[in-house]
């Protein structure tokens, strides 16, 4: 069988789904392996190391060549409509984003995965590409901020004066909010967290943070669910001063298939100390912070807003290489003789497929 | 007499092995403690006043008798002195 | 028997005691226990012993009480290491007294008894003569320098010679009178012993004489064939020695320096004049230094970074905080090669910034806080920098360290500073110096720490 | 006495010479401060704190105006134009550079003082406005470094696989490259450095790093003098090994009055790991690298050159609050009875200053 | 006079052998003198004390040396224990043989003689016979198990009563027969002693007979007369009793459960079937599994993070380095709560990052690993997670540490990791656990390595 | 004897005390070490066996002889052998 992974054509995407260290292994199971001219380029993997590895590459999309495409995006509309009958796709996929491209495949009976859908369970950790993404992320929106903001981040006694230590408050301690910390941390911040998770108090003090207690319920579980709209007013209440106190702001806060939260308000903004940073990491799933812009530094009033834009794609050589390894990770228990086949009694497979055989096996929106 | 150099000898070994892992801070107070004890001195004092013959070996002990017992009873009195001051100390 | 026994169950008790004082938690109840056990063995005595004169016996000892207990009393504070020789002295010259008593009253027993007659009087001697010029060493009733007599050598050996004749010519022909020139004799060395012993060193001189009175004990216990006295003059003696040795060993002092004062001038003593000296402790002073103070202050510089001391900094800080310290870091501005080198030394081992004060926040308090301990820093703590103009670092601020009441600096040699300048704060008398890598020496005074 | 301090003019300066903190000790010292509109901008310091502190907020250049001048960059020549006999400029100002505005100070009777000469003794470390600054550009090269960086600095053990610690390799060991290696090393990166100073190498592994000893004489002093080529030669001979082993170079090194050396050659760039960066700290004083251009990201093959612009001004609020206070350290002692009165016996002030009374007291090229 | 001079000698010898055996540096001297005194007082007690029976003697004493020494010579290491509880029961027996002899020689003597006689015998014979049956156990010649015999309270209660009142009998009415009685009763009562002690603490039972069997050797001093016997056999009394609570203490045991043996069951003895049990260690056992290991293996978790452990398990790695043991810390990919924690927090305490290593560069040799200490991990190590299929976290790679020589596991409780699965590995032979809070327990091992 | 009951409450002290600080790993050479000094029950032996005047004394004798020097040789070379082991540890 063959596998396939064309050039990332959405904007912004700087990815490769597959590298040449993941193209080995999967030649060695018997795999023929198709690889689109320039695919590594952003991730500064070279033609000629595909070819090294055994991959062939190739000058046009290899979609509609292959029974497999790797990708990080979701295919496009157009890269759909040469998929056949029994074709797999591996990518992101949010069912909610793309109703039209699910449908497409369900009628050309496509059998796609998702890693927005992976579940999150022991066995399933080293395919999950949303927590490997999500460590890029956290750990570029601190060196954003961190090269945005007009102060030092760490403390200094000097000759000259003393500058004090710069306060980053991180709301949303899930994975990228996690990393955001310790990575403010180790710049010599001082940094404070929010969650609305019961679990996450515990984990922002393992890295030395202090949990901001808030007098709201906690929830239990390893997702939020949604929140209604008096809860995020109070929320936003209680947030106000410790946002107003900080020289950072970096917000994670998702709820998996709901728009983002809104946790910072134009008004907290105004009550930041000038030249303060605010970075956004849900602005592309509606922004935890008003007026954020996906890829943009917007100013309100003396502050800055950076609504991110696919962060990891900013690092594309390490988040190419996690993702990749991912995507083997998931390929490897469907491997059967040079083949790919998918068992879709298994739980993890089950959770993650959108489409197989023809049928839509999520709700579309 | 045999059974004196033993018990001499094993009390020399006491005597070292008690003392030999003192903190620094106690040393002061230890070595009034042990000057207290050889006040002890007092036993004898007594014993030899109390069979005294001749006037000379009367005074002699009666002036062994005072100055041993200021060694005895100074010694422990400023000996707990010290250790209030250590007791003072917070912790 | 039962008189036996109670002097069995003082001696015990003697032994509990010392057990009991050396450790601070029984420190206190082990001093109750000797005098409990004195009590009992002076009734005892008393009891089964006064025979006659048992009137004047108690009037003698209520005398003593009458002297004793007011001069403990009332003695300060800082005169107690005074007192304790006084009160030592007294103990020697009462068991020289009992063995001239018992020898005068038996004149003519055994070769072996004799010795430990000898014995008695001429230790008992010189631990009172020794104790007397201690005492007025102390009480600065003479001058505390180490006092070198001219020829003092020479007439120190001849004395201990005439004495070891004597000794030996006593021991043979029972004589009081050659007993008593003993005694003078005995007397001549101790004061011999004691006058060329400085300042510093004179505790360990106490301790020294103190263990001596012990030995005098123990003897005069053959003498009177007293089983208690033996046993309670050995314990003294011995655990007086050893006691001696460690006190010297905390000093960083040889003990033969001591022992031999007579002879050997003393190696360490201040001198008047020149030639500036340094007082270089043991990672134990400086252990007791910061465990039983109340506020310190760690000064760091370029050494603790060459040495990469940081997280052995924090250790110990976290270990005096959790014995009630209360401790902060002062980070001066150009401690270090860089600017803010020390921040990113403590904020890598952790060390919260709150704990970090500058120069104005620890300046104005510098008079109360106990101990400085300046690791590896030396340009930042000169004081030169202050009061001498004509210095090259003048007029740069520093921590005035030498305010406070201690001063302990970590540092390998006695080199300089980035500056190149001398530091007179490390000849300053209330400067302890711990020489040696800063990270080797903070993980050896952690170690010590957590024995105290 | 009037003091007056005029928004930076020359391109790329985001810094201001004097903040409100400043501003105060001067009023109390009997002298009207004078501060042009806007000049506090990008530094975050408005006006309205300018006059709660006690200026005079002017709407033109105050230079002309006043009898001190306060200023980050030497002044324009136009500006110069104006100053008047016994006029006192206090600014960065290399005689090297500016041969032309140091003669118009001669001619115009203008006492001028360079903090690019102050003389680096131990009173003047407060007023060491090289150091203060350079500690901002070491800090910030590694931030533009690993913002660059398609990678990771940390490493990180993750269910997707080991990502491997960046190799950090700083060239030129003074404080702006002291401050790079701890920044770098904060981030979780494995860096080496390697100076020619002799006293460099304790001061290097005094931060944890690893020293590079490379088998060429060493100099001793504050400052490094000029090196001949065949040094430079034999030294780039030596070091290229270690460049082509890092991901990230960042040099910073530097002769005072003189170009900066050229230590890394296009060869050695093409040998690095595709998508390494290298950020030129020295790029405006001539490069230490080939082919930097100050201001401007170049790729060399697949590694990435930063020429470093003016680093200090890309973080404008702190920047700009320790050199105030440098400036406000020198003009200190100078402070007679509500004027400024320049003891030029000081050894300091003589060290640092440019002209007086109409001679030029440095050599000009 | 010249004889008990060399007694005191050796005895003398005695009391430095036991100091010197009680640091690792002069053990080995200790032991050498120690047989030094042993010689000089038998080759005296052979010349002055030989007076018939000298052939005889040697012969006994040649037949004894042909016996002991290659029975000492050939011992496995692993045998030792019960050699030495051999050796210790023959001294007992030997003991309560030599007070009978005497007894028999001079019946008529006076009460304490008699009361020194009837307590020799009986102590002895207790040692020799408890000595024998944990010679039995290890040898493993019967079960090492506690065998708890039906009404073995009463039983043992029953001879202890025979045994006193035979002793009284005897202390009052001297009889051989009596005496004979006491002895076979001495005898079942050790039996009876050490049938109920169980496996690991045999080592215990063992030191306490030593020291019974010393006070046995004091009281047949006491029976000769002879000074050197009491006081060898008072030490040989006096320090066994405080080593054995050491070693109670040191394996976490009251002394008590293992002193009424008979009366008490023991209290955390494996017992088979259902319910599983945990060993529970304490700090100075795991800091002698660290310190005197070769290989140790770190496996930090979640509860490192938790606990913010990191710089004091970075300082015990180093100081176990430094004791020249290998160490190396085993980070599994998704230890901690996000990507990377233990790398965060491990950097942030300074770790060199080629300390650092994977699943596959350590599960390959994990079976040489001496001891895998598991700090705050749990899931990561879950032997579950490999071989039970039906387990929700099946299918996970882990460090085998189930497989490295010996494991030990920091935690605060029994309670269960992230994934909520119970760990087999908590309830394995090989696992010490160390109870408590991850910081604390670090601290802990740590002072106690260095008392090692 | 009660010269011989001071001697023995000094020898308990000074075995408590020269014992009280043995760190763990010597627990066990301790225990042998001071196993084969008990086997000073030799002298003893020794003592008893040289005057027996009965046939009885004699084989009780012989035989505590024995058995006593079994105790003292084997204990002090299975010591030394186990001291010899620690010696063998690095460091
Ligand atoms: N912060 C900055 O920006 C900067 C920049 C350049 C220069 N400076 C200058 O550097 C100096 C800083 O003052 P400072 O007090 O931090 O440093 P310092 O005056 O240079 O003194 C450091 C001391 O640390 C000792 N030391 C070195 N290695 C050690 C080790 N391994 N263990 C223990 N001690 C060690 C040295 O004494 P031994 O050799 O006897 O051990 C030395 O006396 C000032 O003069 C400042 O002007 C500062
Ligand atoms: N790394 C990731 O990206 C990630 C993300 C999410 C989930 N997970 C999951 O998290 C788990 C990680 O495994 P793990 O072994 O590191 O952790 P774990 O299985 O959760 O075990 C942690 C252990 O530490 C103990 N502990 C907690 N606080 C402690 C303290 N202060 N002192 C001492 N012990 C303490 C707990 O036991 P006591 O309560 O008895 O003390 C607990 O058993 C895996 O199941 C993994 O799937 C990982
Ligand atoms: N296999 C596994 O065991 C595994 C692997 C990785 C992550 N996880 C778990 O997944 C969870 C989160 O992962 P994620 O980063 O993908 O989550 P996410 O991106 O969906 O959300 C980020 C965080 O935002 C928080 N949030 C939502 N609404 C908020 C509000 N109003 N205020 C503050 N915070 C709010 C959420 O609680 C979450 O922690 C964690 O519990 C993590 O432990 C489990
Ligand atoms: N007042 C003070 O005492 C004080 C204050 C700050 C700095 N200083 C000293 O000033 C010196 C450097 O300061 P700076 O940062 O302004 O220097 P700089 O900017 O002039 O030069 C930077 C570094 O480049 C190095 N260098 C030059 N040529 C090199 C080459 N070919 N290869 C490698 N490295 C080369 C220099 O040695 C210097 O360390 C240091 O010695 C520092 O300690 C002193």
């Amino acid at each position: 069988m063959r596998v396939g992974t064309p050039a990332e054509s959405r904007p912004a995407e700087r990815r490769v789904a597959c590298v040449p260290e993941t193209v080995a292994p999967l030649v060695e199971a018997g795999l023929t392996v198709l690889v689109q001219e320039g695919a590594g380029r952003h991730a500064h993997a070279v033609d000629a190391a595909y070819r090294a590895a055994g991959a062939s590459v190739v000058p046009d999309d290899p979609v509609g060549d292959v029974n497999v495409v790797l990708s990080v995006q979701p295919l496009t509309v157009d890269q759909a409509r040469n998929l056949r009958q029994g074709d797999i796709t591996i990518s992101f996929l949010s069912p909610a984003t793309e109703p039209d491209l699910v449908r497409l495949y369900a009628e050309r009976g496509v059998t796609s995965f998702s890693f927005d859908l992976l579940p999150r369970v022991t066995r399933a950790q080293s395919m999950d590409a949303l927590s490997s993404q999500a460590l890029v992320a956290g750990y570029r929106a601190v060196l954003i901020a961190a090269e945005r903001l007009p102060r030092f981040l760490p403390m200094f006694t000097t000759a000259a004066g003393t500058v004090p230590p710069a306060k980053v408050l991180v709301l949303g301690a899930g994975v990228a909010g996690l990393q955001a910390i310790a990575t403010a941390r180790r710049l010599g911040a001082v940094v404070e967290a929010y969650d609305i998770r019961a679990a996450a108090a515990e984990e922002v003090r393992s890295l030395g943070a202090r949990f901001l207690e808030l007098d709201l319920e906690k929830q239990d579980g390893v997702y939020a669910s949604a929140q209604s709209e008096e809860f995020l007013e109070r929320q936003r209440e209680l947030i106000g001063e410790r946002v107003a106190a900080s020289d950072v702001v970096i917000t994670t806060a998702a709820v998996p298939g709901r728009r983002a939260p809104v946790l910072v308000t134009t008004d907290m903004l105004k009550a930041m100390t000038p030249g303060s940073v605010v970075v956004d990491g849900a602005a592309e799933s509606g922004g935890n912070c008003a007026g954020s812009v996906p890829g943009e530094d917007t100013w309100v009033g003396e502050v800055l807003v950076h609504g991110a834009l696919n962060l990891p794609s900013g690092m594309p050589v390490h988040a190419s290489k996690l993702y990749a390894r991912n995507v083997l990770n998931l390929l490897k228990p469907m491997l059967v003789d040079g083949a790919v086949v998918p068992d879709m009694t298994d739980e993890v497979l089950a959770g993650c497929c959108v489409t197989h055989d023809g049928v839509v096996r999520k709700e579309l929106p | 007499m045999i059974d004196l150099l033993t018990i001499f000898v094993l009390a020399v070994f006491v005597g070292f092995e008690v003392v030999s892992k003192v903190s620094t801070i106690l040393h002061t107070p230890l070595m009034s403690g042990a000057n207290a004890i050889h006040g002890v001195i007092l036993v004898g004092a007594i014993l030899i006043t109390g069979n005294a013959e001749s006037a000379l070996e009367l005074v002699l002990g009666l002036l062994a008798v005072f100055l041993a017992t200021v060694n005895v009873v100074g010694g422990f009195v400023v000996t707990d002195r010290m250790l209030e001051m250590f007791k003072g100390h917070k912790r | 028997m039962t008189v036996q026994l109670v002097y069995l169950v003082a001696a015990l008790c003697f032994i509990l005691a010392l057990k009991g004082l050396s450790t601070p938690r029984y420190a206190r109840a082990g001093n109750l226990i000797g005098a409990f056990g004195m009590a009992i063995a002076v009734v005892t005595a008393y009891v089964h012993g006064a025979v006659h004169n048992g009137l004047l016996i108690l009037v003698a000892m209520a005398l003593g009480v009458v002297v004793g207990i007011p001069a403990a009393r009332s003695v300060k504070m800082t005169a107690i290491p005074q007192m304790v020789a006084l009160f030592n002295g007294v103990g020697g010259a009462a068991a020289a007294l009992v063995a001239l008593a018992e020898f005068l009253a038996v004149p003519t027993s055994s070769v072996l008894f004799r010795v430990a007659t000898v014995l008695t009087v001429l230790i008992g001697s010189v631990s009172f003569s020794g104790s007397v010029v201690t005492f007025l060493k102390l009480q600065e009733l003479m001058t505390s320098r180490p006092v070198v007599l001219p020829a003092g050598q020479v007439v120190s050996v001849g004395v201990a010679v005439v004495s070891v004749v004597l000794a030996v010519a006593v021991s043979v022909f029972p004589s009081g009178f050659l007993l008593v020139l003993l005694a003078l004799a005995g007397l001549a060395l101790g004061v011999l012993f004691v006058l060329p012993v400085g300042g510093a060193d004179v505790p360990i001189a106490i301790s020294l004489l103190n263990a001596f009175t012990g030995l005098a004990v123990a003897a005069s216990g053959y003498v009177l064939a007293n089983t208690l006295l033996i046993v309670a003059g050995t314990l003294v003696g011995a655990s007086g020695t050893i006691l001696t040795r460690l006190m010297a060993q905390a000093m960083g002092r040889p003990l033969t320096n001591i022992l031999f004062g007579a002879f050997t001038a003393p190696a360490l003593v201040a001198v008047a004049g020149e030639q500036r000296t340094v007082r270089s402790g043991t990672v134990e002073d400086v252990a007791i230094l910061l465990g039983y103070a109340h506020s310190v202050v760690v000064v760091p510089g370029y050494g603790l970074a060459v040495a990469q001391a940081q997280h052995a900094a924090r250790e110990l800080v976290h270990l005096l905080e959790t014995r009630g310290v209360s401790v902060s870091y002062g980070i001066h501005p150009v401690a270090g090669r860089m600017p803010g080198h020390m921040n990113v030394l403590l904020a890598e081992a952790d060390v919260p910034y709150e704990q970090l004060k500058e120069l104005d926040d620890i300046n104005p308090g510098i008079t109360s806080v106990d101990v400085a301990l300046v690791v590896g820093a030396n340009d930042v703590v000169n004081p030169g920098a202050r009061d001498e103009p004509s210095s090259p670092i003048y007029g740069m601020p520093i921590f005035d360290v030498d305010r406070a009441r201690a001063v302990v600096f970590m540092k390998r040699s006695m080199r300089p500073g980035f500056a190149g300048v001398d530091n007179t704060l490390l000849y300053n008398d209330k400067t302890t110096l711990l020489f040696g890598d800063a990270k080797d020496s903070l993980t050896k005074l952690l170690a010590a720490l957590k024995q105290l």
